[in-house]
């Protein structure tokens, strides 16, 4: 019997060595593994690639990766947000390093690790500095640049209900780059709300099939949620309101 | 007198010239106010590149939804018809060239449709694009929503970009607080004056060689 | 209001000229959208350049619009079947032009016409016969032969449900190359069983979204379902079974 | 006396060889019988390129979903713990090198490990290639299911293929109806002989140079 599941996260993030490149799904707040990046940080891995849209919002999360000094270089779209004063102070004093990506080219060049693709045209940021070094070559009368996959040793992604097989659902826009990361990685590792039966998830809609994941861990159900069922009453990063917010502090 | 839109006139203007049934991405921060403006009994699917169409309003404090943000992070709702997809289909609908409208901020425009709007590549700054290059090379019609003057008064339209470029040749039109521009073979056509604003005004503003192309222009002649 | 389901598929496919470029999905038979080839046939348009995975199966279908002397050339992976007698015929008299195209070449070179790539370096026909003639270039040791994208003015697509926005599903191994094809023709025009109400297919589920979709049409449910359940008594082609085989016949 | 598994045997063979949890495709023709072998109480999980994982056996003839249909294009069943997905998609998964094993049959493999079995090159052929290429190049362990001689009793393995290829240096292991092949350094080592079937007996059929790779031979030195 396939079982992908894990019981707890730090089994879930064992073996990542110092020095392993680590794609973490999300944007922004919306699909990042908190609870992933939490045992990660338990775990003591330094000396890591992180791959993700962003580079920390708060102190949470992959922002607390960073202030826990493990990462050695960042590759992302967009670092600077009003929340992303850890990584801001870590780049000021040149503790970090930053390959910067637009965000279209982050998603392709992910997806083209996944399908096979040696490398290929893009079309963004021709024209700017971003295209420096970049081979450039006139297609149909437009010009592209040759961009080149992105791999990972492993991808830590959070979604919404796995089976025992690895097949995963994801929740509204917090879906964003787990797709593509879990395709990428050669170790995937999943934190969902809720493990289902084998044979629950309906075939056509199965996003992520268990063929792209290595392990799957029940982080439980947001405090937006229950039983499936949005509640809401919390604010973006999840926090329930306050009374005078409408919510029950 | 003088006549300079408010943020909020800016984006009512936009959101009239969008017809329905168009496919919008509208960029983070003020396009973001296109939104409100809308026609609600004309139907026009807005894009947000984190991965859906579909977006709607924001919705209320109690009805906030983590799992459900636009590309600035804030939280949306989701309309009827609505459908979510990962960041690589997204950025495919973008470069694909399947977006018929996207709505952009600016540092500068230049007159032959050069886009600069990620960074004033000033030294100590943190870059950041996001999907600003994308959305500026993918989008059939590229729109331009900023105030035409910098807070020391200088034009943000010009010649030629002194900031680092977004996008090459990119924009279709700029919607300013003083008139709206058409981007046409290397120049800057006023196609619409704010008000009482004369073209005369908006050329001494900008310092460029502008063609006047409001219909009272074409009108006189 | 947005509506893009046409009346009839006369009008479904009015407009695609002489010598245009048509994609049509469909593995086989199964997803081939036979009642808009069929519309094709009667709207006339000649000369035309068809991409599928194959080259017509029995006397319906794409094998009937060949043998209506309407196609100049072909792109497909696989045109010799056991029933592909029709374009064996049309091939062996010098009456088709073919370009063969390994299955997933085909399928990523749609996918890039629709996703705004110039070219790519594909791992697969390296040190084979359909490498002549084409760039190749060694990425991190290995050989790649550069591909470029596949771009059609129309698309014919089968789905199952769609809604007046255009958002499409699909039906098991039907959907094949329909989500590409979508994306990689000016218009696309899918007919579909049933037309549902806008807001009832399910965001999440979605596989096509309306973006990528023109023109709708119901040609109403195939002789296996009722009221979308599968009731089965049917062959390979759709057919009734007979009695003897446990059918109605 | 010289032992002829049947193709249904070979089928058995390689079923044996499938550990749990592999994602297995399999090949259109004779490979197809590999899935009857699986043994029922093991997860294997079958991969159709023509958009699916978790492919069950052939329903019942009164079950056919003309939907629902193999690379062959045959009639099969959907196991729960099944998913669809697009062309590209399944393709991506091929070409990506995430599928464990793929079973094909072949016209010819060469002892450096290529694969020729698509065209026989003769002329008036009509050319028809599928997925065999992306398969070829894409899975992890490319297994072939053959007879190792030809109807007019040739070896189909050979120095070098004479027909066109498939996929260079891509096979790992050969079953064929006399014995299994391993593909080593360029030179193919015989790892397992039916019945009484000889080490002498292969090289004499196959008129290479082979390596005896045998367990029996293993434990002799």
């Amino acid at each position: 019997m396939i079982d992908k599941s894990v019981p707890n996260l730090s089994q879930a993030v064992a073996g990542i060595p110092d020095g392993a490149t680590v794609m973490i799904g999300g944007f922004g707040r919306a699909g990042q593994p908190v609870e992933l990046i939490d045992a990660l940080i338990a775990q003591g891995a330094r000396d890591l690639t992180i791959v993700n849209n962003n580079a920390g919002n708060g102190d949470t999360g992959l922002a607390a990766l960073l202030a826990n000094g493990r990462v050695r270089k960042i590759i992302c779209s967009f670092p600077r947000q009003s929340d992303s004063w850890v990584f801001d102070g870590l780049y000021r004093e040149g503790k970090i390093e930053l390959e910067l990506v637009p965000q279209g080219n982050l998603a392709e060049r992910i997806r083209a690790a996944g399908a096979g693709v040696g490398a290929f045209f893009s079309p963004t940021a021709v024209g700017t500095e971003l295209a420096e070094g970049k081979e450039s070559r006139v297609i149909d009368g437009r010009t592209y640049l040759l961009e080149y996959p992105i791999k990972a040793d492993f991808a830590l992604i959070s979604a919404y209900k796995a089976d025992r097989w690895g097949n995963v659902i994801y929740r509204k826009t917090a879906r964003n780059f787990g797709p593509i990361m879990a395709t990428a990685a050669k170790t995937t590792i999943v934190q969902v709300d809720e493990l289902v039966e084998l044979g629950t998830l309906d075939p056509e809609s199965v996003v992520t099939p268990g063929i792209f994941v290595d392990r799957v861990v029940v982080v439980g159900e947001r405090r937006w949620l229950n039983n499936g069922e949005f509640v809401g009453g919390v604010d973006l990063e999840g926090r329930p309101l306050t009374a005078s917010e409408g919510g029950d502090r | 007198m003088t006549t300079v839109f408010t943020r909020d006139q800016i984006a009512a203007r936009i959101a009239a010239d969008i017809p329905e049934g168009s496919f919008v991405n509208l960029g983070i921060g003020a396009p973001t106010l296109v939104a409100n403006y809308l026609p609600t009994d004309l139907e026009i699917i807005l894009h947000t590149e984190n991965g859906m169409l579909g977006m709607g309003a924001s919705p209320a404090v109690d009805q906030v939804d983590p799992d459900l943000i636009n590309a600035g992070k804030q939280a949306v709702s989701e309309q009827p018809g609505a459908a979510y997809f990962h960041h690589a289909d997204s950025f495919a609908m973008m470069r694909g060239g399947h977006l018929d409208v996207c709505v952009l901020g600016a540092f500068q425009v230049a007159q032959n449709g050069d886009l600069a709007n990620w960074s004033t590549g000033a030294p100590g700054s943190i870059p950041a694009i996001g999907g600003a290059m994308d959305l500026a090379i993918g989008a059939k019609s590229v729109y331009v929503m900023t105030d035409l003057l910098t807070k020391q008064g200088e034009s943000k339209l010009v010649e030629s970009c002194s900031y680092p470029l977004t996008g090459v040749g990119c924009v279709s039109r700029v919607y300013t607080d003083y008139a709206i521009f058409d981007v046409q073979a290397g120049t800057f056509a006023v196609t619409e004056l704010f008000g009482d604003n004369t073209f005369d005004e908006i050329v001494a503003l900008t310092g460029l060689a502008l063609i006047d192309g409001t219909a009272g222009k074409g009108d006189a002649r």
